[in-house]
């Protein structure tokens, strides 16, 4: 117990007073400050949440209003919660490290301080968003999270782009929180006002349903819209692409690998106690939007040319991956007890790419980054040639590349062959389901040989960059998640550790899991990748013992005595699949139409905050907006008390 | 005087040795299924043709002569794993005996493998820089694509016939045969047709168009790696077309009550398998010498075509049918 | 009146030309004698206002001779049946004439090479870049200068490094060379294709790599009969009518009348050359579509008739027939027997085949509406041949100026207006069929007249105008008879030299997929486009090897 | 199906390539191949030389030793026949051999050497034994005696003799 107050107090104090103590330092203090600093409170977050997992049970805290008694936020560590909290924690770890190096390309070009109290706080305010367990806890840690990771996308004040990205960013979440607010707000009026713990709330929430489906679906639908706008659900998706480039690399990583996965433990949470119908048609819901966000995701990465723009895509896809997984999970049970396993298999399945997900995503924003700290460039038109400078990063991109594409035996090919094996063969809409992910896996593979092929292969097409291997903080960074992707992919029995325990809180069955085939085929996979990697390893040794003994001499290409430009043989990025987009144009057509009504409600937000922040600098607007919540609460808790 | 069964029994136990003839004996035909393709497209075309060991003989040319390139290390790697896991993805499929490697949801991870070999290969070739092999890569891949989404959508329609994802039951003996495991079948067979870069569909290589497109940049043991990754790749699909359609466990048990002495059923099943495979060959070489290449959006949009198909043989399935 | 001498032609022709200079009949062509600044004017009366076509351009050094140089444009008038020959006389301190480039794009490379080979300069050129010789070839060398021996070894230093000048058009899209060794012709050039996805935006070409210095050798150390057999080296399937043209050129030059039989063995030779390189295109093309079924198809067709040339010639290439004044072998009584029977079959083959294959959907599909010139485009660029009759240019110097024996055989030119690849794969495929009705016409009228003329004088300084249609187009040899029985001037003008500019356009827009087939489409002869004298050395430095060095590397074998 | 109609044509047509290096290939009577210089025909008189468009033949004198050297050398040959046309006594004539490639180039050259005739004034040998016979047989005895003579002796020899009559 002692730990456990040591771990969380270590965590809370390091990401919160060397926060606000790098305000006033510029440059270099700042930056070892918040980064030593974090990283010790990641690392000890994730010591607690391990802690969590292996013991299995649940920790509460509560903050009181002495006068009132009142218990006004309330968190509460469950093992779900400290599922996440690891997930965010590993990031965070690497992130951290890695950003002591990365953020000196911002020496003396922008305000360090801002970004150290707002990079602390964020990391904090997701954990504590994930552990929140009252609706004002959530309210304010969710709105913190919005308005810290606001303001660490636009960090670049002198680039527009990223201006005006974070003011999208925030203009779009921010509509989606509303949504969120007005739901809580009403389960707030109608259940114990702001304190009701989201036990109380669940309980309401399913009694609501049962009894007047109408109200119950409208609330729950509205607390679902602010999540999935939040998760960058196709078709509310249309922010992420911009705003996650824009934002320093690490930052990046954080903002894919953790934040959009916040909204998804919300979705556990809800969705998992609701009547079996409800949960049912629930599960298809966000099983059909996973599908269309995972393939329209997916085909937009495919066209795309900037580095992190590609990867942005490819986290609104992967999500898509997770959430349709965890809609399977929902949906699985209601079909009769021999789906049951498949079910958990399902619900195994969405949170191993959640995990998954996290580490290779956040390990390619880190290799981007890499790259754009030494050639300041992220258009795969130009960029190229740099594995020969920096093979560190060129090899851990391979990797998280092969990963996320899903190619045995890194870890993504675990994730998603439990999500196919858990839907493909279910006599259900979900079987198709399961195909097209599969076939999006194919998709994934040819983008990301474009990602690697075109930074780190030929030559650079117009930059020719004399450049070198990053510094070593960010080089350990990519190698640990690098090791992650590895070790997840072939131990698989470590993350259905994490895994399990969460399951066990939710109330599934894990009985099913120990008899069924699935686990033990899990366990049977976990073998056969053994040998898979055996053979790989033998056979790639050996190889390269022969391919690198008979070292052949390389000859420059020749026209008749004239010299060439080789370097302009390249493909520049655009080049690559432009035949497949054509050919299969239906399905961008659909995209633009799915992309057209997320505009079409973005320029609405937009223009709802024109007005507001032509009055305001953002800085303003943030405290502004947060006396105005703060404000309501009060309010509101002041008609409740009155 | 030794008892015949519980040897077999034994040797059934431990038949990690099955698994080793299943995935070499076909290694070696495959070389061999090339030149009897070689002889009937040279017919067609009024030929002579090479005799049928010619491509054990160029490979064996391939294998002795040094790499040309110094190229970078995921280039030079390529072939092998290419090889390599070309080779294991024969042990997950039944090929000459009935035994593979087999657990749950092994579909999904032949069609991974599968894979592999042109993914790696696309990589190793795109890296290079080399203007003609990286377009022949990208024709690859975005082919591949293609495939899978065709493939997936079959696999899945089987899958669900037969609720179950472990290849092993997605084979006969099919208890009713739906009409939408007949249209995934046929969509498989053709599948393992394009798949096995076969003319109308052997847009990557394109020798009059990009020179050799995705092996341009390899020479010596690595383009004899890669060429024999891909033999075997053929070798691998025709042998799941096989699989879907030759009632192996049906055919050895009827010969096992029929005939009492050992082995029988497996000799002719296997005689069998390979007398499938040659015909297999002929058929497939005879209908590519038939056809001319196609452009990479033609060859798209036929696969556009039978993506419709695959996706009502999976509403068929999903119905019931 | 004062040309009461013209015998047949054009009134309205010799009386335009006759406003510009004095004009004189040679043979098929008149000669006009033009000052150097009304060229563009008179090209543009002659291509625009005329409907005539632009042929080449010549540049020859008469310093030895008068002190000037001359610089010939020749052009072809179909409707009066006449070539003319344009001669500018240039100062030869500052050898300068207009360009007529402007007037006539198609004149672009046949101005530029007379810049590289002679070092007469262009006024008003749009493209004054180097066309033959290299980059780093020395200012002022002109290899086909009287004062530049054949022999001469010259080093030059440093790389030729044209090609790495990087443009805006190259670092915005991909660049995909075809070449310097073309995977379907087998055959040196470079083509780079400006890419855009797999779609092609630009293209540009590079060639002149093999240059084997024919015209100069044959200059300096060939009598005027050892010509012919150089050439029909131009080319390795067009050869005869290069050897025909040629030999026309100095019959027309030296006034010889050659036998009415050698006249119809021509004939002969001549269509079973376009048979047997129509058909090898045939399966050239449809291996490129890569189906190659097809392409041995054609291939097992084309076999009777090398066969029937070889019976015929000795040779299957039907070399070494042809010598000024007629030519050397006869057709025997059993020989027409046996080619009228090969000929039947072809016909029926390459029917039934061409058949077949039009059937074949991925072929067709590969073939129509890819590759597209316009009608427009092909008469500026000046395209020839089976390119120009597949965009609707109905031109073809057998029927327009009519030579060998075709005067008296009845034979229909086809044309089409699509301007694609298949455009021109079915005008190649129906003058297959009209060869072979010439060939069987032409076998069946052989008159029995002796075979060779060998009574003639060779007067020096004689101009004469020679054109054949070759399998790919218009053939044109420009001879000057020169002292001791030699050629003082002799320029051959391959039908791909006008053609393969065109390709360049045909690129734009075209698939990458589909760049060989369009390129091939023209049926270029990279070889018979260059023939100089620039061979490359591993090195890195281009040099120019001599004719006795080039003997020494027979030797080593 | 028009495709089929290539299977058909292959079973009216059948194998049309041929078993070439095993199976020797016919060529026509009328073939050229390899030129063949009869060395007992061959009368060293360079009509031959001249009349070769490729220098595949040449004509050296090795003054010491007497002999002229007729040499053919196949690389450079372009197989025209000029040369059979020129000979004035049917020495050269192309065969119909074909299969040429040597594995060094020296065994490509076909040599002929004939016997010099020495000239009766200078001693210097300018010409061969065959040639002077065959002129001989032209001439009437008493110019017989000029063949003998070299071109420059004969020059100088003509020179005194005008002069003479001039005188």
């Amino acid at each position: 117990m002692i730990l456990f107050t040591l771990l969380i107090i270590i965590t809370i104090v390091l990401l919160t007073i060397p926060s606000l103590a790098s305000i006033p330092m510029r440059g270099r203090g700042a930056n070892y400050l918040i980064h030593t600093s974090a990283s010790i409170a990641s690392a000890s977050a994730l010591i607690l949440s391990l802690l969590i997992l292996t013991y299995g049970t649940s920790l509460s805290i509560y903050v009181k209003v002495p006068i009132l008694n009142l218990r006004v936020l309330t968190f509460r560590i469950t093992p779900l919660s400290a599922f996440f909290t690891l997930v965010i924690s590993l990031v965070a770890l690497a992130s951290s490290i890695y950003g002591a190096g990365y953020v000196r390309r911002f020496y003396g070009r922008e305000y360090l301080g801002h970004y150290a109290l707002n990079y602390g706080l964020f990391i904090l305010v997701m954990i504590l968003t994930v552990s929140s367990w009252n609706l004002i806890a959530f309210l304010i840690f969710w709105e913190l999270m919005t308005l810290t990771s606001q303001y660490l996308v636009s960090f670049e004040k002198g680039k527009a782009s990223a201006v005006w990205a974070g003011f999208k960013y925030f203009c779009v979440t921010k509509l989606g929180a509303d949504a969120l607010i007005v739901s809580v707000v009403m389960l707030a009026i109608a259940t114990k006002g702001f304190t009701a713990t989201f036990t109380d709330l669940l309980k309401f929430m399913n009694a609501l349903i049962t009894t007047n489906p109408l109200v119950g679906n409208l609330v729950l639908a509205m607390f679902m819209i602010g999540l999935m706008i939040k998760a960058a659900i196709v078709p509310f998706h249309n922010w992420l692409p911009d705003a996650h480039p824009e934002a320093p690399s690490n930052v990046s990583a954080l903002l894919s690998g953790c934040m959009i996965k916040v909204p998804i433990y919300f979705m556990i949470l809800t969705l998992n106690p609701l009547p079996p119908t409800w949960r049912f048609v629930w599960g298809y819901v966000v099983a059909t939007l996973g599908t269309v966000t995972l393939v329209v995701g997916t085909l937009y990465a495919l066209e795309q040319t900037d580095s992190k723009r590609l990867l942005a895509y490819h986290s609104i896809g992967q999500v898509g991956y997770i959430v349709m997984a965890l809609g399977a999970s929902l949906v699985l049970p209601y079909l009769g007890i021999k789906y049951v396993a498949l079910a958990i298999v399902a619900y195994v399945a969405s949170l191993y790419h959640l995990l998954n997900h996290a580490v290779f995503k956040s390990l390619l924003f880190l290799t981007a980054g890499s790259v754009i700290y030494r050639t300041g460039s992220r258009d795969l038109n130009k960029l190229g040639g740099l594995g020969k400078f920096m093979p560190v990063t060129a090899a851990t991109a391979l990797i998280a590349s092969l990963s996320i594409a899903g190619v045995p035996p890194f870890n993504g090919f675990v994730s998603k062959w439990l999500i196919y094996v858990s839907t493909m063969c279910v006599k259900t809409p979900l079987a198709i389901f399961g195909a097209l992910a599969l076939f999006i896996s194919a998709v994934t593979t040819t983008s990301f040989i474009k990602y690697f092929t075109t930074l780190f292969g030929r030559e650079g097409r117009v930059v020719k960059v004399v450049t070198e291997e990053v510094p070593l903080p960010m080089c350990f960074s990519q190698i640990w998640l690098a090791t992650l992707c590895v070790a997840l992919g072939v131990l698989p029995l470590l993350a259905l550790y994490t895994i399990l325990p969460t399951a066990t809180y939710l109330g599934m069955n894990t009985y099913y899991l120990v008899i069924s085939p699935f686990i033990v085929s899990i366990r049977g996979y976990g073998v056969n990748a053994i040998a898979l990697i055996a053979t790989y390893i033998a056979v790639t040794t050996l190889s390269a013992t022969i391919a690198l003994a008979s070292r052949g001499g390389r000859l420059t290409a020749w026209l008749c005595g004239s010299k060439l430009a080789t370097h302009l043989y390249s493909i520049p990025g655009k080049g690559y699949y432009r035949i497949f987009e054509n050919v299969f144009k239906e399905v961008y057509v659909a995209g633009q139409a799915l992309k057209s009504f997320g505009m079409r409600y973005s320029r609405y937000s937009l223009k709802v905050f024109k007005e507001l922040s032509d009055s305001l600098e953002t800085a303003e607007l943030m405290t502004a907006i947060v006396v105005v919540l703060a404000t309501l609460a009060i309010l509101l808790k002041l008609l409740k008390w009155w | 005087m030794m008892d015949a069964a519980p040897l077999l029994n034994v040797l059934i136990k431990y038949w990690l040795p099955f698994i080793a003839i299943n995935v070499v004996i076909p290694a070696l035909l495959a070389p061999l299924l090339d030149g009897i393709e070689r002889r009937v497209r040279a017919r067609i075309q009024c030929r002579r043709g090479p005799p049928i060991l010619q491509t054990w003989y160029d490979l064996v040319k391939l294998f002795r002569k040094g790499a040309v390139t110094g190229g970078p290390i995921i280039f030079r790697l390529a072939p092998y794993i290419a090889f390599t896991v070309s080779i294991l993805t024969l042990s997950l499929i039944p090929t000459l005996l009935n035994a593979s490697l087999s657990f749950l949801g092994d579909t999904i991870v032949f069609m991974y493998l599968l894979a592999v070999p042109s993914v790696i290969i696309s990589i190793g070739s795109i890296y290079t820089g080399s203007p003609l092999a990286s377009v022949g890569s990208c024709r690859e891949v975005s082919l591949w694509m293609a495939y899978e989404l065709v493939f997936a959508l079959s696999v899945a329609t089987l899958a669900i016939d037969r609720s179950s994802l472990l290849l092993r039951n997605i084979l006969p003996p099919y208890p009713p045969l739906h009409p939408s495991t007949i249209l995934a079948i046929a969509i498989i067979a053709f599948l393992t047709y394009a798949e096995g870069g076969r003319l109308p569909y052997e847009i990557p290589e394109a020798e009059p168009e990009l020179a050799g497109g995705i092996v341009l940049e390899y020479g010596g043991a690595e383009l004899g790696l890669v060429k024999y990754a891909l033999l075997v790749k053929r070798i691998t699909l025709s042998t799941l077309l096989i699989d879907l359609i030759l009632p192996r466990t049906w055919l050895t048990s009827i010969l096992r009550s029929k005939m009492w002495f050992l082995g029988i059923g497996q000799v002719v099943v296997s005689a069998t398998y390979i007398s499938l495979l040659v015909i297999l060959s002929i058929t497939y070489s005879a209908i590519e010498a038939l056809y001319g290449r196609l452009r990479l959006d033609q060859a798209l949009s036929v696969l556009k075509k039978s993506v419709i198909i695959a996706g009502v043989a999976v509403l068929a399935a999903l119905m019931g049918y | 009146m004062q040309h009461s001498w013209v015998t047949n032609g054009c009134r309205e022709l010799v009386d335009l030309l006759s406003r510009y200079g004095s004009v004189e009949e040679v043979g098929n062509a008149y000669l006009v004698k033009v000052r150097a600044e009304d060229l563009p004017e008179v090209a543009n009366e002659l291509q625009w206002g005329l409907g005539g076509y632009y042929s080449t351009s010549v540049g020859a050094d008469f310093r030895p001779i008068d002190g000037t140089y001359k610089l010939y444009h020749i052009f072809s008038v179909p409707q009066c049946s006449r070539y003319v020959v344009t001669q500018a006389s240039l100062p030869p301190s500052l050898p300068k004439a207009p360009s007529i480039t402007p007037v006539i794009p198609g004149a672009n490379w046949g101005e530029r090479e007379v810049r590289d080979m002679v070092g007469i300069e262009f006024e008003g050129h749009p493209e004054p870049k180097r066309l033959v010789l290299p980059h780093n070839w020395p200012e002022g060398i002109h290899p086909l200068r009287k004062d530049f021996p054949y022999d001469r070894k010259l080093i030059i230093e440093g790389v030729d490094d044209e090609v790495e000048h990087v443009d805006e058009l190259a670092r915005k899209y991909q660049v995909v060379p075809i070449g310097p060794y073309h995977p379907a012709l087998h055959e040196p050039e470079y083509f780079e294709l400006y890419v855009d996805g797999e779609v092609v935006v630009e293209a540009r070409y590079k060639g002149f790599m093999v240059h084997r210095g024919i015209e100069k050798v044959a200059e300096s150390r060939m009598t005027l009969n050892q010509v012919p057999f150089i050439a029909e080296r131009i080319c390795g399937i067009c050869g005869f009518t290069h050897s025909c043209c040629y030999c026309q050129a100095v019959e027309s030059a030296l006034r010889i009348e050659v036998p009415e039989r050698a006249k119809y063995v021509r004939t002969i030779l001549l269509e079973i050359e376009r048979i047997h390189s129509h058909l090898l295109w045939m399966g050239v093309a449809l291996h490129v579509l890569g189906f190659d079924t097809g392409f041995m198809a054609y291939w097992r067709i084309r076999e009777p008739v090398m066969r029937l040339a070889e019976e015929l010639t000795g040779n299957r290439k039907t070399y070494g027939a042809n010598v000024v004044g007629g030519v050397r072998w006869d057709i025997r009584e059993d020989h027409v027997e046996k080619a009228l029977r090969i000929l039947r079959r072809v016909r029926e083959e390459c029917v039934a085949l061409t058949e077949k294959v039009l059937k074949i959907k991925e072929v067709v599909s590969r073939m129509k509406g890819v590759g597209y010139l316009s009608r427009e485009d092909a008469r500026r660029i000046c395209v020839v041949g089976p390119t120009a009759r597949a965009s609707g240019l109905d031109i073809d110097v057998r029927r327009d100026h009519p030579y060998a024996a075709y005067g008296e055989l009845d034979f229909r030119v086809p044309v089409r207006d699509e301007g694609d690849v298949l455009a021109r794969f079915l005008v190649r495929y129906e003058e297959v069929l009209e060869s072979v009705s010439i060939v069987e016409q032409a076998l069946q009228n052989l008159p029995k007249t002796p075979l060779i003329n060998e009574d003639y004088e060779v007067v020096p300084l004689r101009i004469g105008v020679g054109a054949t249609e070759a399998p790919r187009g218009e053939d044109v040899h420009l001879v000057v008879t020169g002292l001791g029985n030699k050629v003082y001037r002799w320029r051959p003008r391959a039908p791909s030299y006008n053609n393969i500019p065109a390709t360049l356009y045909m690129l734009k827009g075209a698939y990458l997929a589909d760049a060989p087939i369009i390129i091939a489409s023209i049926d270029p002869c990279f070889s018979c486009t260059d023939h100089c004298l620039v061979i490359d050395v591993r090195s890195g430095s281009s040099r120019f090897v001599s004719f006795r060095e080039l003997v020494r590397g027979g030797y080593r074998g | 199906m028009g495709r089929l109609g290539f299977i058909k044509d292959y079973l009216r047509y059948g194998v049309v390539t041929e078993k070439y290096p095993y199976e020797p290939v016919p060529t026509p009577e009328t073939f050229r191949g390899k030129p063949v210089i009869d060395s007992s025909k061959c009368l060293g008189c360079g009509a031959c030389v001249n009349a070769c468009p490729a220098n595949a033949l040449s004509i050296e004198d090795d003054l010491r030793g007497g002999i002229r050297w007729v040499r053919l050398f196949i690389g450079r040959c372009i197989y025209c026949g000029r040369c059979a046309d020129a000979c004035p006594v049917g020495a050269i004539e192309l065969s119909r051999e074909f299969e040429l490639s040597a594995l060094e180039s020296k065994d490509l050259i076909q040599e002929v050497g004939l016997r010099m005739v020495k000239c009766v004034i200078c001693g210097k040998p300018f010409t061969t034994y065959r040639l002077v016979r065959e002129v001989m047989r032209e001439l009437s005895p008493d110019e017989r005696v000029l063949t003998l003579v070299c071109p420059e002796c004969r020059a100088k020899l003509t020179a005194v003799n005008t002069s003479f009559a001039r005188w």
